[in-house]
Formats: structure tokens, sequence, C-alpha cells
């Protein structure tokens, strides 16, 4: 689709994978001290009928840091997203972000509180175009409803920078305000176009999200999920069906991602990935955690070469 | 110049009106809304010819005029709910009747309700709730019908929605029809209140004879709503539901709060439908169960769908032509609805896409178009 | 109220809504199988049902038969009127497909565009009967009640003892009828290959492509199929109420769709289920209160049953992929 | 709108300079499913303004479609209200169209005389000045079918069946209120319903010695059939809703001796009415043929009278006493037709035909 | 030749993802198509395939030109298939997913044994054989794609990405898989992003760069091949 009416997108063409953005407006303030515990899973078990999908599974996730979530297909790993997005409720024991209990909470709640995630099988909002998608993440921290849309009932006193430059329109919104819909939208767009930036697929921001390559959309989903400003995002392996040029590439913006002020939970198959880019990995097997440790620890556990790794010799 | 109008010469309608400086626009609307205003006028030949009382045994223009624009408050309405938020409703006509009835109940000396409250607090047989205060009550009636049903239903996906809507509408319709001591049953209610105004000629101001009065008071409505409901499409909650429509658990755990925007889109459907039922109802002077047949919301979801769903002004389109054309072509009598049927399916296989669809979706179409013309290349 | 009604005549009252679910329950089949494949509601199947309870009556006049011929004569006739039902409702929701639908899916059309295009087919098969035809051949055609032979006339076959329920052959015959109906059917899409293939572009038609599936074929077989059955249904019907009418289809049709969502919508067996549930609903609310709140109370029944079981009495049978 | 239309050709061109130049309507079901019982009766007031001789006087009957729709009746007339070269409204012919469309007439001063609607409301709860009909009100059809049934057929058990609409209901609630103890059940069913299995099922239970449905013939017909499929053999007799050809059609044999009421004098076979009627549209006068034929004569006399304005037509119209085809006519202030001077006949369905079979009076 | 695809063009509305690219693969052949995100290896797959239509150009498989034919015409070839993102039927169990792969065979001893031999290379699948497959892992899934494309008993298998998802030790058995399958005589085209092993596994590759083929060799050069190495195998 070359429709290029807006006036954003024509900004940066080949510098794809390079970071163009301006980090200041998509860097997220944060609550809390580096090194505290984030969120817990305590004694989780899930259970689907006979399957065993988490087995007393306990891990914590501090703030600050990278962690791995790594084990065999079928091992729980997506599961324990799914748990911890509110996507399914444990069936037994708690899990805990920032102290408080989330089992059971809806989604959208927890979404709310400060945890967002992507998807192993991409679920974009495939007819909303690049953007489009990222906004819906920026709305997320946005609080116009429908009367607020309706009516531009709640006004806020712009700031100079938010005064608009010509006569009228500018001692208009002096003496009665811009709405707040008209604020967060403005600051939506320019965020998203940042994000995009910023995961390096702002080329096209326009086109619909079915249409982009599977990278793009691997892409286009972290740059949705960031767009909520979550504390921890959770990353379901988000290198799978990358080359390994892609794959060095990722590795940066992950890194880039904790430096944004994010902490992230990443479950990749790419032991090169893995192994380069976290802090301290977790092993799951069957449900259960057979190993946790830095990464060196974990590439020398044999439980976790019997069950997971292989002979090393090229894992790559 | 010649530049410009190079320019311009490649764009579609649509883009050269995204283009146009902002004072040519509206120019161009005021335009548009001066002239819907003095239609009912329209006697300039062979302008005139689209008028509906040319021919022998045709039907008043005006009053033509007014159910158009009452049917195009509905498909504002039921556009938020289909085209926007991507809820199935089938019985949009439940809300429509509620409006008309919440009127007529409250409004008219004729009601039961209004008798039985006449003789509890005293009041003289001529009392009734006044028009000004019955408006708030319709639409507040609509509104509470609209999240009473939206709220256990609106969990539910698809098309289970849409058989769930459509009994809500039969639901409105039989109780209408059964609770003879409430609404009269079968027999209706006359003597429905009409909007307060100067009286002349003995007639009170909206009468049912000047029916370009009811049709001005209409279209003034429903120019309010429609700059209202253009605010809602692109703005978050606009976004809110097409991320819904996309994939409702994706957009949920980004934060989107799925239920509420839906429960919203309902009752602002809601509210918008009886509205249009009010209109109708106080219009005609006269409610009845019968009126308020599924049919008719086929007919709504009809309207929105022909002319381009989720697009404002493809409702419109729809909705104008959809209650203008049967009007216009009484004189095939009892080849009309076998002309309605073929007319519905000629259009819907000539332009799925719908009259006027909104740009999102006609993008959207071409895309499957094409995927669906070179996966099927070879059959 | 009359609870007592109810109870003392439950055995009646449950043959009575058994008698009328089988005849939802068919036409529900052809919802349903439509819906799996294509997700799309057919609203021209009420018409689909229409036709074919025309068709039994074309046959009937053709042979000339009315109430009282001899039994060879009956069982010739119903079985021919049965062919030729299933037939002209299977040939109908193919000619509906080919005509109306098909062009849709070539150009890529979203759903909400079949269900217009489907209730303007609708439309249109109503006046067929309601207008065209009358205008070419005059009555009996027209929108008016239209009376067909009684051929096989009622009977009491036997009476269950100890009820004192009388069970007449017509009764035997749609119940017995529709279940067969419902068994075969149900057989195949589950047992045969080309059955799995339905279900397979049902849930995938791109892979199910890949997979040797050629799904225009299944998409024709799933119109003729629920036409077919439609079909049955028409006789069924002809049988028990000897009436047929241009705009018959419309209320069966839409009791048989609700009772294809009760079931849970693109499963078959639901059909089956949401069928004979819904009958037996209608006819226990009309004995207790009568036949003017009926549909109140189906529908409240129906919302109440979704509520606990969103998906339908017995669930889709597409599994839905997880996050 | 008054005063709008009256340019591009609406209103035909020439009525300013005319003198005596008018139209007339009728309105009401004229496509559908219940044009049988409507037809007829325009064809009849289209037969009385074809054998007039009107002189000076230049006459139109304009045939308006409502498909016995409220909701479609109101553009229509408001059409009609509007157009002053409408002097009068023949119907509605539906009680529901009428009580919707009565106020519109009534503001614009047009008089109607409906030669069928017959719900009592329609006169007797909130009567207006124009409404005239030629057709008794239902509180004594009501009467009438239980005089029937009590006299005629000497039934003490009575099993009362309406469709829930706006005519059926109340004319079974009248019978019932006249049958009093000689009722058994009641039952109500719905239009469109096909399968009374419920109803026929409280008929056993109840052993009905007589059976009356108030409603229309799409329902009637099954309904009767599934009756009779029970085994159940009591009389079955119906209101003016099923007085139509197509009754006979739809129930079949099964229909066989059931039985219609009606406010209409059968019209002898051999009377000129019936021959021309016969010659003009190819059949014998339908329902209600006669009283369309006096509601046009009714609007006919107004002109020759000199009356040229609606307002004096109404006063003609309300003044009117005569003779005409079905009774001998004289409106009381409500627009009522005197209920001593109509009588209702049974008819009884023999072989497909309605056959005249007895004349009840009944006691208001 | 088994399969042979010249001048193909294929465009997604007007976005043109293959400018006429051509491709060829002999009997008993691996081959295999490296390229970046967005080069159009799956859209040549689905070319290839039928699923798509090409704009210009034509596939011949066998000798006999499939241009025009659906995809599942071509299945009945012998040109399968397995898409990426896996593709599985998600409403039906394990067991009914591996009989679709079956589909256009009427051979019920083999079948039988076909079962055997893919519950013997992956025994999750033995172990789930009633569960529901959209409920399955992202790996599993993986395992069930490539197990029902083999129930299809190829003559040429065409997989897509087979490898994504997979945990480490997976990845070497698939590949183990495709040699294996290779040698019983199924010829094979493979998209990997795992360049390394696919380029060590066959005979023959082609590098997809942006709609067009930049490069072609057997597996062995082009993982000599300095610029090959920086862009795909992430070794400078
Ligand atoms: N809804 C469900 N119903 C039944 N079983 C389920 C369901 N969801 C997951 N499972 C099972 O639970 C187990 C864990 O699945 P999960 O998706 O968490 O694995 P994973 O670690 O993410 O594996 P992979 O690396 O292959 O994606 C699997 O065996 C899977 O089949
Ligand atoms: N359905 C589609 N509609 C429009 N464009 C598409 C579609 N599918 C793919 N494309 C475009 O075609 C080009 C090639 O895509 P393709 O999926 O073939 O790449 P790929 O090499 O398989 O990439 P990846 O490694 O990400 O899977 C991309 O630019 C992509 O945006
Ligand atoms: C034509 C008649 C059957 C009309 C009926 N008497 C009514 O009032 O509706
Ligand atoms: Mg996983
Ligand atoms: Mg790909």
């Amino acid at each position: 689709m070359s429709e290029q009416t807006h006036a954003e997108s024509s900004t940066d063409t080949d510098v794809v994978l390079e970071d163009t953005s301006n980090h200041d407006q998509i860097a997220i303030e944060t609550s809390g001290e580096v090194g505290e515990v984030l969120l817990e899973l305590d004694h989780v078990t899930l259970r689907f009928g006979g399957v065993v999908a988490l087995n007393d599974v306990n891990f914590q996730i501090r703030r600050g840091e990278i962690l791995g979530l790594i084990g065999p297909n079928g091992a729980g790993k997506t599961t324990a997203f799914n748990a911890m997005t509110g996507v399914y409720t444990p069936t037994e024991g708690a899990i805990r972000f920032k102290g408080k209990e989330i089992a059971g909470i809806k989604p959208h709640t927890i979404n709310h509180l400060g945890i967002a995630r992507t998807f192993q099988n991409i679920r974009l909002f495939p007819e909303m175009s690049a953007m489009e998608n990222v906004m819906v993440g920026c709305d997320a921290r946005h609080k116009t409803s429908v009367v607020g849309v309706l009516f531009r009932t709640y006004r806020v006193r712009p700031s100079e920078e938010e005064l608009p430059e010509s006569g009228i329109r500018r001692s208009l919104a002096k003496v009665f305000g811009i709405s707040r819909h008209t604020l967060e939208e403005r600051a939506g767009r320019r965020r998203s176009m940042e994000l995009l930036r910023f995961v390096g697929i702002a080329d096209r921001a326009h086109e619909l999200a079915r249409n982009l390559p599977y990278g793009y959309q691997r892409r286009l989903e972290i740059a949705r999920a960031l767009a909520t400003e979550p504390e921890l995002i959770c990353l379901d392996e988000p290198a799978a069906g990358f080359n390994p040029a892609e794959k060095e590439d990722l590795m940066g913006l992950i890194r880039r991602i904790r430096d944004l002020g994010h902490t992230v939970l990443v479950i990749e198959h790419d032991m090169k990935l893995v192994l380069g880019v976290t802090d301290r990995i977790v092993v799951l097997e069957f449900g259960q955690k057979i190993a946790e440790g830095s990464p060196e620890e974990v590439a020398r556990n044999p439980k976790v070469i019997a069950a997971y790794l292989g002979e090393p010799d090229d894992a790559a | 110049m010649s530049q410009i109008t190079d320019a311009y010469r490649g764009l579609k309608l649509g883009e050269r009106w995204d283009h146009a400086p902002k004072p040519v626009r509206w120019f161009v609307m005021l335009l548009v809304v001066a002239f819907a205003f003095y239609l009912p006028y329209l006697n300039i030949l062979p302008f005139a010819y689209i008028r509906t009382d040319l021919t022998s045994s045709g039907s008043d223009w005006a009053s033509v005029l007014f159910l158009i624009v009452v049917y195009m408050i509905v498909a504002v309405g039921l556009n938020v709910v289909i085209g926007l938020a991507g809820l199935l409703d089938l019985g949009y006509v439940g809300f429509y009747a509620l409006g008309a009835y919440s009127i007529a109940l409250f409004g008219s000396t004729n009601s039961p309700v209004v008798e039985a409250m006449q003789s509890k607090f005293g009041l003289s047989e001529e009392w009734a709730v006044p028009f000004v205060v019955c408006i708030p009550i319709a639409i507040t009636m609509s509104l509470i019908a609209g999240v009473f049903l939206g709220a256990p239903t609106l969990r539910l996906r698809g098309d289970y929605l849409a058989i769930v809507t459509l009994g809500f509408g039969e639901i409105i319709r039989i109780t209408a029809r059964n609770l003879d001591g409430v609404t009269n049953g079968a027999a209706g209610i006359t003597q429905v209140p009409v909007p307060p105004g100067p009286e002349s000629d003995g007639r009170a101001f909206f009468n049912t004879i000047d029916a370009e009065r009811w049709y001005w008071l209409a279209l003034a409505i429903l120019i309010l709503i429609i700059f209202l409901a253009r605010r809602l499409e692109n703005s978050r909650v606009g976004r809110a539901w097409l991320a819904i429509r996309e994939d409702e658990d994706a957009a949920s755990v980004m934060g989107v709060a799925g239920f509420k925007f839906k429960l919203w889109a309902f009752a602002i459907g809601a509210t918008l439908g009886g509205l249009a039922g009010l209109l109708f109802g106080s219009k005609q002077q006269y409610v009845e169960p019968n009126a308020f047949m599924v049919q008719l919301s086929f007919l709504f979801v009809a309207m929105v769908v022909i002319g381009g769903s989720g697009n404002i002004y493809g409702a419109l389109t729809g909705a104008f032509l959809l209650t203008y054309l049967p009007e216009r072509f009484r004189d095939l009598v009892d080849w009309r609805p076998f002309a309605f049927g073929v007319a519905l399916v000629l259009v819907m296989i000539l332009r799925p896409q719908g009259l006027v669809p909104s740009r999102r979706r006609a993008r959207e179409f071409d895309d499957r178009r094409e995927e669906a013309k070179e996966a099927a290349a070879d059959v | 109220m009359d609870f007592d009604a109810l109870i003392s005549g439950l055995d009646r009252h449950t043959l009575d809504g058994i008698t009328r679910g089988s005849i939802y329950a068919l036409v529900a089949l052809g919802y349903t199988m439509v819906y799996g494949v294509m997700k799309l509601i057919n609203f021209a199947h009420s018409e689909v049902f229409m036709v074919g309870t025309w068709t039994v009556l074309g046959v009937y006049t053709v042979l000339g038969v009315t109430a009282g011929a001899g039994i060879g004569m009956v069982i010739a006739a119903t079985l021919l009127a049965l062919l030729a039902a299933m037939l002209a409702s299977a040939g109908t929701a193919l000619a509906v497909e080919r005509i109306a639908y098909r062009p849709l899916r070539k150009k890529g059309a979203p759903p909400l565009i079949f269900l217009i295009t489907g209730i303007g087919c609708s439309l249109v098969l109503v006046e067929i009967f309601g207008q065209v035809l009358r205008v070419v051949f005059g009555r009996p055609f027209g929108r008016v009640t239209v009376n067909i032979p009684s051929v096989l006339e009622t009977k009491t076959v036997f009476t269950i003892p100890g009820l004192d329920l009388a069970v007449s052959n017509t009764r035997i015959l749609i119940i017995v009828g529709a279940i067969v109906m419902m068994l075969a059917l149900d057989t195949f899409v589950n047992k045969s290959r080309l059955g799995r293939g339905v279900r397979a572009v049902a849930q995938d038609a791109d892979t199910a492509s890949l997979m040797g599936v050629n799904r225009e074929r299944v998409i024709m077989l799933v119109f003729v199929l629920g036409g077919a059955m439609a079909g049955v249904a028409a006789l069924l019907y002809t049988v028990q109420y000897d009436i047929t009418k241009f705009d018959i289809g419309f209320i069966i049709g839409l009791k048989a769709f609700t009772a294809a969502v009760l079931g849970g919508i693109g499963n078959l067996r639901g059909a089956l289920v949401g069928g004979l549930f819904l009958g037996i609903v209608e006819v226990y609310a009309s004995a207790i209160w009568d036949s003017s709140w009926t549909n109140v109370y189906a529908f409240v029944v129906l919302v109440v049953i979704l509520m606990f079981r969103p998906t339908g009495l017995l669930g889709e049978s597409l599994g839905k992929a997880r996050a | 709108a008054c005063g709008t239309t009256d340019t591009g050709g609406s209103a035909g061109g020439d009525e300013g300079g005319a003198d005596c130049n008018f139209k007339i309507a009728a309105m009401g079901a004229l496509s559908g499913p219940n044009a049988s019982i409507v037809v007829p009766s325009v064809d009849g007031a289209q037969l009385a303004l074809d054998q007039w001789d009107g002189g000076d006087c230049e006459v139109t009957l304009e045939r308006f479609d409502t498909e016995g729709d409220p909701a479609k009746a109101t553009p229509v007339a408001t059409q009609i209200a509007g157009d002053e070269s409408f002097i009068g409204v023949i119907g509605g012919a539906f009680s529901g169209e009428t009580r919707a469309t009565k106020t519109i007439y009534q503001d614009g001063g047009i008089p109607m005389i409906s030669q069928s609607a017959t719900a009592t409301d329609l006169t007797q709860d909130d009567p207006v000045e124009v409404f005239h009909r030629l057709v008794p009100y239902d509180d004594y059809q009501g009467a009438a079918i239980a005089k029937y049934l009590l006299d005629e057929v000497g039934a003490t058990k009575v099993f009362v069946v309406d469709n829930s609409e706006a005519y059926g209901e109340p004319l079974a609630d009248r019978v019932e209120e006249t049958l009093g103890d000689s009722m058994v059940a009641r039952d109500k069913t719905e239009v469109g319903q096909t399968d009374f299995a419920p109803t026929i099922s409280k008929m056993e239970t109840a052993e009905p010695d007589a059976i009356m449905y108030g409603g229309y013939i799409a329902e009637a017909a099954p309904l009767l059939k599934q009756i009779r499929d029970a085994g159940i053999d009591a009389p079955f007799i119906g209101g003016d809703g099923l007085y139509g050809a197509d009754f006979g059609n739809a129930v079949g044999e099964a229909g066989e001796g059931a039985v219609v009421m009606c406010p209409c004098a059968p019209i002898e076979g051999d009377s000129t009415f019936a021959a021309d009627f016969e010659e003009a549209y190819g059949g014998a006068p339908g329902a209600y043929a006669a009283e369309g034929f006096d509601a046009m004569t009714i609007f006919l006399k107004a002109l020759e009278d000199g009356a040229r304005t609606r307002a004096e037509v109404q006063e003609f119209v309300s003044g009117y006493t005569g003779d005409g085809l079905s009774k001998s006519i004289a409106f009381d202030e409500n627009g009522d037709v005197p209920q001593d001077q109509v009588s209702y006949w049974a008819y009884k369905n023999e072989g497909g035909t309605l056959t005249p079979e007895v004349e009840v009076k009944p006691e208001g | 030749m088994l399969l042979e695809m010249k001048d193909a063009v294929l465009s997604y509305g007007k976005i043109e993802a293959l400018h006429g690219i051509s491709v060829q693969v002999k009997e008993g052949e691996v081959v295999s198509l490296i390229g970046a995100n967005g080069a159009g290896k799956t859209s040549t797959m689905r070319a290839l395939s039928g699923v798509r239509g090409l704009s210009a150009g034509s596939v011949t498989f066998n000798g006999e030109d499939v241009t025009k034919l659906r995809a599942d015409q071509r299945l009945r070839k012998g040109l399968v298939l397995c898409p990426e993102g896996r593709g599985i039927f998600p409403g039906m169990t394990v067991t009914e997913n591996l009989n679709m792969g079956a589909y256009t065979r009427k051979d019920k001893a083999a079948i039988e044994e076909d079962y055997d031999r893919v519950f013997d290379l992956f025994p999750r699948l033995l172990e789930r054989k009633k569960q529901i497959a959209g409920t399955m892992s992202g790996g599993e899934q993986q395992m069930l794609a490539i197990g029902r494309a083999l129930m299809s008993r190829p003559k040429l298998l065409m997989l897509d990405e087979p490898s994504m998802g997979l945990a480490p030790m997976l990845i070497q058995q698939i590949f183990d898989i495709i040699t294996e399958i290779s040698q019983q005589g199924t010829t094979i085209l493979v998209v990997e992003q795992n360049a390394k092993q696919a380029l060590t596994r066959s005979d023959r590759a082609y590098v997809l760069e942006t709609g067009n083929i930049v490069k072609t060799g057997t597996g062995a050069e082009l993982l000599d091949d300095p610029s090959v190495r920086e862009a795909y195998l992430g070794v400078a």
C-alpha cells in the first residue's frame, strides 16, 4: 500500500534496523529499584485435564534484568506466560506482580498493572496498519473514554509546546484549554512512530499488518507491547524465523529495550541468542523447573544438556 | 495552476476531498446541508423527478424524507454496533420499538401507564408526561435496555450474539403485544405526544400533515449525531473497537477492556435506535407492536451493509436508498418485494464492498479480492 | 399459568415437542453445515425448505394422488415426493451458492455481505412463489396459504401402554425419518473421507487445500447436503401439517437457526439436540401459558443456556486455537 | 405538506381551473397476503364510479397500497391529506391502519368511509369527526358469533382461540364475554404459526362441542386441518377475517362445514350488481364489494349535491341517509351506521365456497 | 527435472513479492532456499504449491505444466507443502490431523505403516494422540505439521521453516529426518533461517533477496561464500 498521506511516514526509508528513535520519548518511568523482585511465581501449578503444563513452578523476575525462560517443546513456557498475563488462571499457587496477587485478574487489567507480551503465533490486528497497531498499545495508558471523545469534555491547560502556533486557535486554546483527547491522540501518534523507529520498521508504518513480512510482524508485536509502557515485557520466541544476522540485531534490540527501563522476560530456543543476551536463565522441563542460574551455569548444567541442548556441537 | 490540477486529476474523489483546503470543505458541507433542508420544496425539473409524489398513488415527499432521516439515525447507530465494534445485532428494532413505546407509554393520555398515574396521583384526564420530559425517559430506557441486554450477552461471540439480539427484538415486540394492561396490546397506543410549538391554523406546529417540519427537526438531530459519531471513529474508542473486532484476546492482552468498549457500542447504538423510534412514534402519533417486526431489523442491517459498513456516509447512503427506492417505485405494486430482493442481490454481487465503503474497508477488500482471485485463478 | 396442564399431559407434550423439534433439527443441519464450513449464516436456507414443500405439492398434483389413495400409491407417492423434494431443495441451495455466494467468494467479500445477499436471495425465492409464478401460472401460487392433500392419512399405529399415549403413523415417520437422516449425515461427515475434507475446510481452508481437499467441491457438497436435509424436512412437514405458503420458511428458518445456535453452531449433533430441545421447550411453554408467549420463552431459554454454555449445548465442534 | 406539493405535476396539473375535478383515494392492502379481502371492495368502489354519470364533474379513484401495514399507511395518508384535490377516502380497509391514520385525515379535514374496518375502538373509544364506516363494530360481531354458537349449534362447551392480533383478539374477547359459562377454554396463538399442537392438546383435554377462532385465513387453515387430523370434529367458526375465497382453498377437505361470520349480507347472484361486477372483474363480488360500492356512492352523491370542498363533503357524509346496496345507511355522531341496521350472516364452507347459511341478529 | 519454476512473478495487490524468479529441483535432491525476512521465500513456496496463483511465469512438475492447477490438484500429483506457521487444523485431534495428511491416499495398509513411522519420529505425538491440536505447544504443533506432510507420501516435499520454534535437540532431529527421507527417495525443497544447517545438508541452494534470486550453487559453495557467510550465517 503505497499511500503515504501522512507526513511522518516518509521520514526514514533505508535505515531500517538502526535505531533512529528519540529515546526520551519512549523511555518509561519506573517506580522501583533495580534488582527488587518484580514478578514472582509461587508454587504455580496449572493443569489442563490430564496434562500438567506447570508443576509447582517457582521463580522470580527482578527489576531491570533480562531473564531467559527455556526448555524443550511443550515444557510449559508459553503456559507460564499465559498464566502471568491473565489468559489462564493457575490451578494452584500464586503469581505476584510488584507484591500484588494477579492470578485470576483479567488480561487487560494485568496489562494496566504493567505486564505486556508478544505471542508465539503472531497475533497482530491484521487489518490495521502497523502504526494503528502500536496506537492501540499506546491507548492502554490513555484515559479518555467515550464521553470524552464525543463531547471533548475533559480539558487540560496545555503546556507551551502543546499550544498551536497560529493566532486564534492559540488564544482559544489558552482560554478553553485543549481536550485531553486531542493531546493524547497527538502524543500517541508521536510515540507510536518513535517505537516503530525503535524496532526498525518505521518504513512500513502505514501498511496493513497482515501484509508485512514475518520478521516485521514480529518486531511490530514488540513495538505494540512496548507501547503499553510495561514494566515487564514478555517476549515469546521473538527470534523465530530470523536468520543469524537478524538474530544478532534482535539481541541489540532486546538490550535497548532493557535500557529504556523495561524488565524483559524472553522465551527463546536459539541458544546463541539466549546465552548472549540474558542475565539469568530459568529452565523448564515437563512443567517443572529443572535449573536456574547465569547463562554459563545453565549451559554447563548436565540436566539441561540432556533434556534440551543435546550435544554441544552446533546449536545455532 | 496546471500543476495543481494535474495533481488532482490522479486522485480519487475521497482523496481529493482530503486534500481540499478546509474552507472549501466547510463551504461544500454547508451547501450540502442547505440543500438537504431545501429538499422538501424541490420542484425544479428535472431534479424534481426524485420526488415520490409524482406518480399516482405516490406518497408524501416530506413524509418519506422524514422516514429516510429517521432510518438514517438508525443506520448511524447500528453502524457503531456493526460497522465499528463488529457486533452483529439482528434485534436493533427492539431499541427502536423501545424509543417509540417509551414516549407513547408516558406521553399519551391513551396509555394505561399514564392512566394509572392519573388515578394514582389524582391528575386530570388530560394530563400526561410532557414531551420534553419523555425524551430523556425514552433515551434512558433504551440506554438501560442496551446495557441490560449487553451485559450478559456481550461475552458471546459473533453469531451467538446475533441470534440473542434477534431474540431480544422479538421479546420486546411480543411483550408489547401481549401486555394489554400496560401497552394496550395489539391495539397500540394513540395520541402519542408531539414536540411543543406554536399553533397555526388550529393545528399544532408539529402536526401530521406538515411533514416537512418533522423532517427538519429530524435532520437537525441527524446532523448533530453525525458530527458526534464521526468523532468516535478516529479515536481511542474507535481503535479499541477495531482491535476487538480483529482479535479480541490479543486486544485484551494489549490492555483493551473489551467488554467495556463493547458495552459502550451497544449503549450508543441503543440510544440512537431509541431516539429514532421516539421520532417515529411521535410523528405517527400512534404506536403498535406490528410496526416492529424482525424483518425491520434485517432491513436496518441491510442499510448499513449495502452502504458500506464502518463508514457513516455509507450507512447514510444505505438508509437513503433502501427507504427511498421502494417509495419512489410504488408503481411496481406487487412486484416491489421481488424487485427489492433482486436489487439487493445484484448490488451485493456487483459491489461487495458496499456502495460507499470506508477507506479502510475498501483497502481491506482490495487485498482480499486479490487473494481470492489469485488463489482461484486456476479453477 | 397452568403447570397441571403440563404435568398431566407431559407425555403428549413431549411427543409434540419432539415432532416439532425433529423438523427444526433437519432444517438446522443446513445452517450448521454451511456455517461450519464458510462461517456464514445462509439466510436463504429457509427458502430452500420452502421450495421443498412446494415440490411435494407438485408431485402430488402431477400424480393426482389425494387423501384415501391405496397403500401402494401412498408409499410410492411419498417416496417420490421425498426424492423430488430432496433434489429440488438441494438444487435450490446449490443455485443460491452458485449464483449469489460464489461470485462473492471470488471477490473475497466479508461475511456480512453474504448475510445480506442471503436475505436478498431469500426474498427473491419467496417472491418467486408469491408473485412471479402466480403471474405465470396463477393459483395455487401467490401469497396465500395452500392446501396439500393429506396423502398419508393420520392413523394411530400403537398406543404406549401405561401412558395411554397414541402414536400415529405420521409422527413415527417424522421422528424416525429425522433421526435416521441425522445419523446418516453424522456418520458421513465424521467417518467418511469427504466428510473429513468438509471439517478440514471448516477449520482452515488454505491448509485443507494443501492436503488435497478441493475447497469448491466441499462447499458445493455442503450446500447440497444441507439442501437435501431441508428437502427431507419439507416432506415430513407436509406430512404433518398439509399446507405450504410462499413465506412458510421464514419462521421455521428462524427457529432452525436458533436451534443450530442452541446446540452449538457448526456441530451436527448440536443441531439435533438443539432442534429437539427447542421444540420441546416451545411446546411446554405453550402448554403452561399459551402460544402467544412461546417465542419469548424460547429466546429466554436460549439466553440462559448461552450464559452458561457460550458456545451452545454441545459446543462448537471446531476448537479454538489458543494464545 | 399543504401548499408544497402543488407543482411538479403531483396534482395532475389543472385542478385550479376546473370546477369539479376531484380525486377519491382508496387505501388498503392491495398487495400481499391479505389482498384478497380488500381488493374486491375497492373494485366495488370503482364500479360505482364507472357507473356514475357525473355531468361536469370528473372524478378518479386512486388506489394506495399500504399492505395493511400501519407504518406504511401513514406516509400514504399524509400524502392524501396534503393533496387538496382529494376530497374523500375509502378505507382504511383494516382496523390497524385506520387507527394509525385517522388523526392525519382529521388534521387534513378529509372525510373517510371505511368499507371494512371493524375494530370497536375506532368509533367507540376515540372517535374522530371525519371517520365513518359501513360495517358494525366487532362488539356486535362477537355477540353474533356467540349467538350463533348458542342458538344454532347449541354449544355448551366452546373452545375459543385467537391470533393475539388487533382484530382477532378483541373479537375473541367479546365472544368469550357473551358466551359466559358456555366457554370451556381459551387459548392464544400467533400470526405465522403453523404448528398448533399445544392448542390441539388443550382441546383434547377440554373436549369442546364447538371451536371459535378469531384471526385471519393464513393461520385458520392449518389450525383447522390439525384439529380435524387429531380427530376432533366439533363445529368450527371464525369471523370476517376468514371471509375470502382463499379460506376454502387453503383448508381443503378439512374445512368442510366450517362457518364464517360476516357483517355482510349475501349478494344475490342474479342481482344487477353481481352481474355488473362479474362483467367488470370476471368473478362474483368478493369480500365487502357492496360496501365499497356504497362508500363511493355516498361521495358521488355529495358532489351531485354541490359539495366542492372537503368540509362540504364531510358535512354531507355525516348527514347522509339513504339505502345502499349493503344496508340502509345513516351515520351516527361517532360515524357508525345504526347497529339495528346491520345483520350478520353465517356462511358455511361447502366444497370450497362460502354459502350463506343463516342470518344472525345479535343483541347489542 | 522434477520441479521447475520459470520467471515467476507473484504479487499481493500492488506489491510485487517475486520479480520473475526461476527455481529448479532435480529428482532426489535436497535443495534449500535462504534469504532475509521478507525476501520472498514463503511467497515462492506458496506459488509452487498453488496456494497462490502467479501473475506471470510457469511451474512444471514432473514434466507437466501445473501453473493453472489448484493446490489440491498439485498435491494429488505429489507436490506437498508443509506451510510456514504450521497451519495445523486446530480443532482436530492429533490423529485426525495426521489423517488429513493421507487425505488423497487409498492404500490403507501403507497408511498404517506411515502412522507408525511418524509416531516413531515424534514420540510426543503418540503420547498426545487424542489431544486437540490447537491446544498443543508451538513446537508440538510444528512436529505435527511435519508429520502430517510426511503422511501424504510426497514425491517432492516442501518445508517452510521446519525448525521454527523447535528446541535445539529437535532441530538436529528434524535435519536428520530430512536427510533420512531424502535417502528414502523423496525430493526435498526446504526454506530455512538456520542457514548453516540447511546448507550443510543440501545438495544445492538458492539465495533470495527482495524477490530476486541473487545466488545459487551447491551447499558447500555457498557455505564458503563470504557474502553469504556474513549475511546469513552470522559469521563475519
Ligand atoms: N489449552 C490446553 N489444553 C490442553 N493442553 C494444553 C493447553 N495448553 C497447553 N497445553 C499443553 O501444555 C504443555 C505446555 O505447553 P506450552 O505451550 O506452555 O509449551 P512451551 O513450553 O511453550 O513449548 P514450545 O517451546 O513448543 O512453544 C504442552 O504439552 C501442551 O500440549
Ligand atoms: N498476504 C500478503 N499480502 C501482501 N503482501 C504480502 C503478503 N504476504 C507477504 N507479503 C509481502 O511479500 C514480501 C515477501 O514475503 P514472504 O513472506 O514471501 O517473505 P519471506 O522470505 O518468507 O520472509 P520471512 O523470513 O519473514 O518468512 C514481503 O514484503 C511481504 O510484505
Ligand atoms: C377486511 C376485514 C377482514 C378487516 C377486519 N374486519 C379488520 O378490521 O381488520
Ligand atoms: Mg511456546
Ligand atoms: Mg516466510
